[in-house]
């Protein structure tokens, strides 16, 4: 499976709906466990997302992903700036070159955080809805569900990377705020392709 | 939220403008940016590496309101308690950079960690000789491989003063950062809230205290700290802090340097009553104070309370910190 | 109320220990008293009028902040927001007589000219060459000869250095006088409260206001303004206030000095944002501001807010305040 | 009618402990229309005059009217304490060198104020107590309903002295602090005439 340009760009704007939606929420989780800016960076994303695209409309795939990239790198800042940005520029450059399977696609871009991030699964971050969703789109099983499952698994976590991990074990009942807008960017996708 | 401000998003613009424009002999922003670089005469004139620093906004006068001559070359301004973005700290490094390479002293957190490394990425692909000191100086927080580390807090200031002297005097970027990490070793910080900060775009502050509690071990963008406790009196407060820190040196003799933060919304007059009680219990532990500073360096918006940073220094360290400078915050 | 404190009674000597014992290059105590006079070698070698400040406690760093070369050559603490005792302002005039004489600035509230005039009485009877510059710059008041008068408020922080620069210059005390009342008459300030301060004796806000309430022409201990309004944008408030202070001056050519002063619970971040709005509305009205100045210098606890204050001044003025000077909180 | 030595020190006696105990409440009053320091500033000068008489034991009234003018003086900075010093420095002086009556010597008090402070009545002081004491004094009838009365009578004036003044009409509806504790020293007084 893979995405076509048209989908990519309704998966895009579907992602910046849901942030600009869910910008107080994003905030109140990262209340909980961070400094309370998730929501409002993850907006600035969003907005700088429109704003490249409505400049210059991409003429591919790659293209597009660079867009988003650039802008998470150049507006977000934080955490999730240069790592939301690393993913979409290594997903961009991996479309470019290689003919590449959408599940191998999310593999790359959460190498990609991973990388940027020195981190991997179990830390409570982004990773955590990243992977499995890399893997479940492997076995063909991506639907909303296993997007829940995944952003609840970080609930029961104690974070060792990011800010959260300043609460050791204090860490543990919250969502983490990066994995709930990974897990908008990936409801975006199961509605894209639910529209296949 | 009661806040001296217009639009939210306007703040950290707004900000610098009204910093460069009462400043403008000593600073100037690089166009396109919200980094400010020196705007004195001296800067042109002596070459030195350059020394760029910079972070969330929120903390000042922290980073910009110490760049001048003898400290920060450069500073760079994010959004409140978020890393600057990589393309503004790439300029920043490029306005500053003479020659003789530029050093980045970076606060520990994951944020400001990366966006960092992306900019020295960027510059090392135009070939300037760049290298980075990381500050973690908050003890509150275990230093374990699996976490992310120790915080950069108030000590920053201090490692930054120590470093811009050394700048000045002409040490290479390799002799900086081994500084660097040495002064960063020896520098220990814990801080205490009274009241949590208001960060402008959530509109209430980041956590509740009863009326008569404080919070031991905060960091400076409201991260809850180890414990919450009745509040006390100005001189268990300084016990309590100092039994914390002093046990983390090894080796007691020899000279050290203190520094009394203010959190932003805690006014002087309490800063100056913790001072003395400071010093007294450092006196009774035979501690040798030879360099003390207080007042607001490192804060965190509105925050109520106050942070110790105590380093083990040498007469090399304590001349440097007492080394006169040009700058609006030290 | 929570305060980093130790016993109500003991704060102003506490913290004077706490400034003095962590300036101890630039400052030491009057024995006997909570004033403290220059402690740097300059000071003895250099001859000149001698300028001495003080009033009540809980505006710091005004005015031992601004002891020091180039300032004041010592400053008297009273209690918190209390006028000092006449016998501590005596010791602090022979603390600092060099034979030239001395001058004394006083902020206009009964209580400070009174126990300044029975110490300048005391002074007189040793023969010490004394006068007075009482400052009294707050246009919120107004100025009857029926009343008080205008208070004395962040102005005097310009006050104390135009003085200080022209003392080390080796003006005479009358000319000093003469300077004093000029810049004095060209000196006029605001202020705004978001929150009232917390009297550590009181232990409670001197005033209430609602979440979204600001009290306009506020004085620097908790004396209510003219006004309780809603909040407005900071470039709306820097438009209000200017409108108020502009009026005061006939003429509106020449150049002018601007200080933006927090009143210590409000950030910096807030502080730069106002001035950045009181530069564009300045500019707009094309009055030429030649100096300006943010920060806490003159401040009421904790209370948060902020004061404008606006100088008509020239260009002797301006340089005095551009003058390097080494102080704690200039 | 004159105060000996042993009545006299009953009276400062019983103004000290009155305004030991209504520190809060003058307090309270300088909060509404002043600064919120008269209690405080008060409370220091009782027991600056408590620690004073303890250390030396005056032989002449005119000592003990010293004592409490040098510990208002010294100890109580704001405008009450070169207020109250003034008064009593005054009044040591006229019972020194002069044979004075009662009533005159509080008129000697109440013109020290209205030096020192450039007051006189009306203007919603402690003048306001001081000079109707006096002239009741001298006309014979003082008790503590007059005391009350000229107290009472700040209530509605507009201070044109002091803090108050800065608060213009609004300084209306609120007793002067000033004025309540002259009123401890006058009831403080009629306790002790009554006394005899
Ligand atoms: N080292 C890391 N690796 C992967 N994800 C991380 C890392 N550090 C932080 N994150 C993610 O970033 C999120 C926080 O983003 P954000 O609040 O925007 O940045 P900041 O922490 O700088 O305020 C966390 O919830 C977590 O998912
Ligand atoms: N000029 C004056 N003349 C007479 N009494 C005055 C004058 N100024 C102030 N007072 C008295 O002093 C009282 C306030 O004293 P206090 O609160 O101790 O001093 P401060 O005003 O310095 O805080 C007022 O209530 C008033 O009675
Ligand atoms: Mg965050
Ligand atoms: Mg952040
Ligand atoms: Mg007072
Ligand atoms: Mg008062």
């Amino acid at each position: 499976m893979k995405l076509e340009l048209e989908q990519s760009q309704k998966w895009v704007e579907l992602f910046v709906q849901k942030l600009e939606t869910n910008k107080a929420y994003l905030n109140e989780l990262d209340t909980a466990i961070g400094d309370g800016d998730h929501g409002t960076n993850m907006d600035r994303g969003a907005k700088a997302i429109t704003e490249s695209l409505s400049k210059k409309t991409p003429n591919t795939v790659s293209d597009l992903y660079k867009a988003v990239a650039f802008a998470m790198i150049q507006k977000v800042g934080g955490a999730s700036g240069p790592l939301y940005g690393t993913a979409f520029l290594d997903m961009s450059k991996a479309v470019k070159t290689e003919n590449i399977e959408l599940s191998d696609l999310i593999q790359v871009g959460s190498d990609g955080i991973k990388r940027r991030g020195e981190s991997d699964v179990k830390m409570k971050t982004m990773i955590d809805v990243w992977q499995p969703i890399a893997d479940d789109l492997k076995s063909n099983k991506l639907d909303k569900a296993n997007v829940d499952t995944a952003l609840n698994s970080t609930k029961d976590m104690v974070a060792t990377k990011g800010r959260a991990s300043y609460l050791e074990e204090k860490s543990k009942g919250h969502l983490d705020p990066g994995s709930q807008s990974s897990a908008y960017l990936f409801e975006s996708l199961v509605d894209v392709l639910g529209d296949n | 939220m009661k806040k001296i401000i217009n639009n939210v998003e306007d703040i950290v613009p707004e900000m610098i403008s009204g910093l460069v424009r009462t400043n403008s002999d000593l600073l100037k922003e690089i166009e396109g940016t919200t980094a400010v670089v020196r705007n004195d005469k001296l800067f042109s004139e002596h070459k030195q590496v350059g020394i760029v620093s910079g972070g969330g906004s929120g903390h000042e006068p922290l980073h910009a309101g110490f760049v001048g001559d003898g400290m920060l070359s450069a500073a760079v301004a994010g959004e409140v308690f978020t890393s600057p973005t990589p393309d503004q700290i790439y300029e920043a490094i490029c306005a500053v950079d003479q020659g003789l390479g530029v050093l980045l002293i970076v606060k520990n957190y994951s944020g400001d960690i990366m966006n960092f490394d992306m900019a020295k990425e960027m510059a090392e692909a135009d070939d300037i000789k760049i290298a980075t000191v990381v500050v973690d100086d908050d003890i509150s927080v275990k230093n374990s491989e699996f976490t992310q580390g120790k915080r950069g807090v108030a000590g920053t200031a201090l490692v930054e003063k120590i470093i811009g002297a050394a700048a000045r005097l002409g040490e290479s970027l390799d002799e900086l950062v081994k500084l660097g990490k040495s002064v960063v070793d020896n520098t220990k910080t814990i801080g205490i809230a009274l009241h949590a900060a208001t960060v402008p775009a959530v509109g209430h502050p980041g956590f509740e205290l009863k009326d008569d509690e404080i919070e031991y071990g905060i960091g400076i963008h409201n991260e809850r700290g180890y414990s919450v406790e009745k509040i006390q009196p100005a001189k268990e407060l300084a016990h309590e802090l100092i039994e914390k820190i002093i046990k983390e040196f090894d080796d007691k003799s020899g000279k050290f340097a203190v520094l009394i933060n203010g959190m932003g919304g805690t006014p002087l007059m309490e800063q100056y009553i913790f001072a003395n009680n400071v010093l007294d219990e450092l006196e009774s532990k035979n501690i040798d104070v030879e360099f003390s500073k207080v007042g607001n360096l490192v804060t965190s918006l509105d925050m109520q309370g106050i942070s110790l940073t105590i380093m083990k220094a040498n007469d090399d360290w304590i001349d440097k910190l007492k080394e006169p400078v040009v700058t609006i915050g030290w």
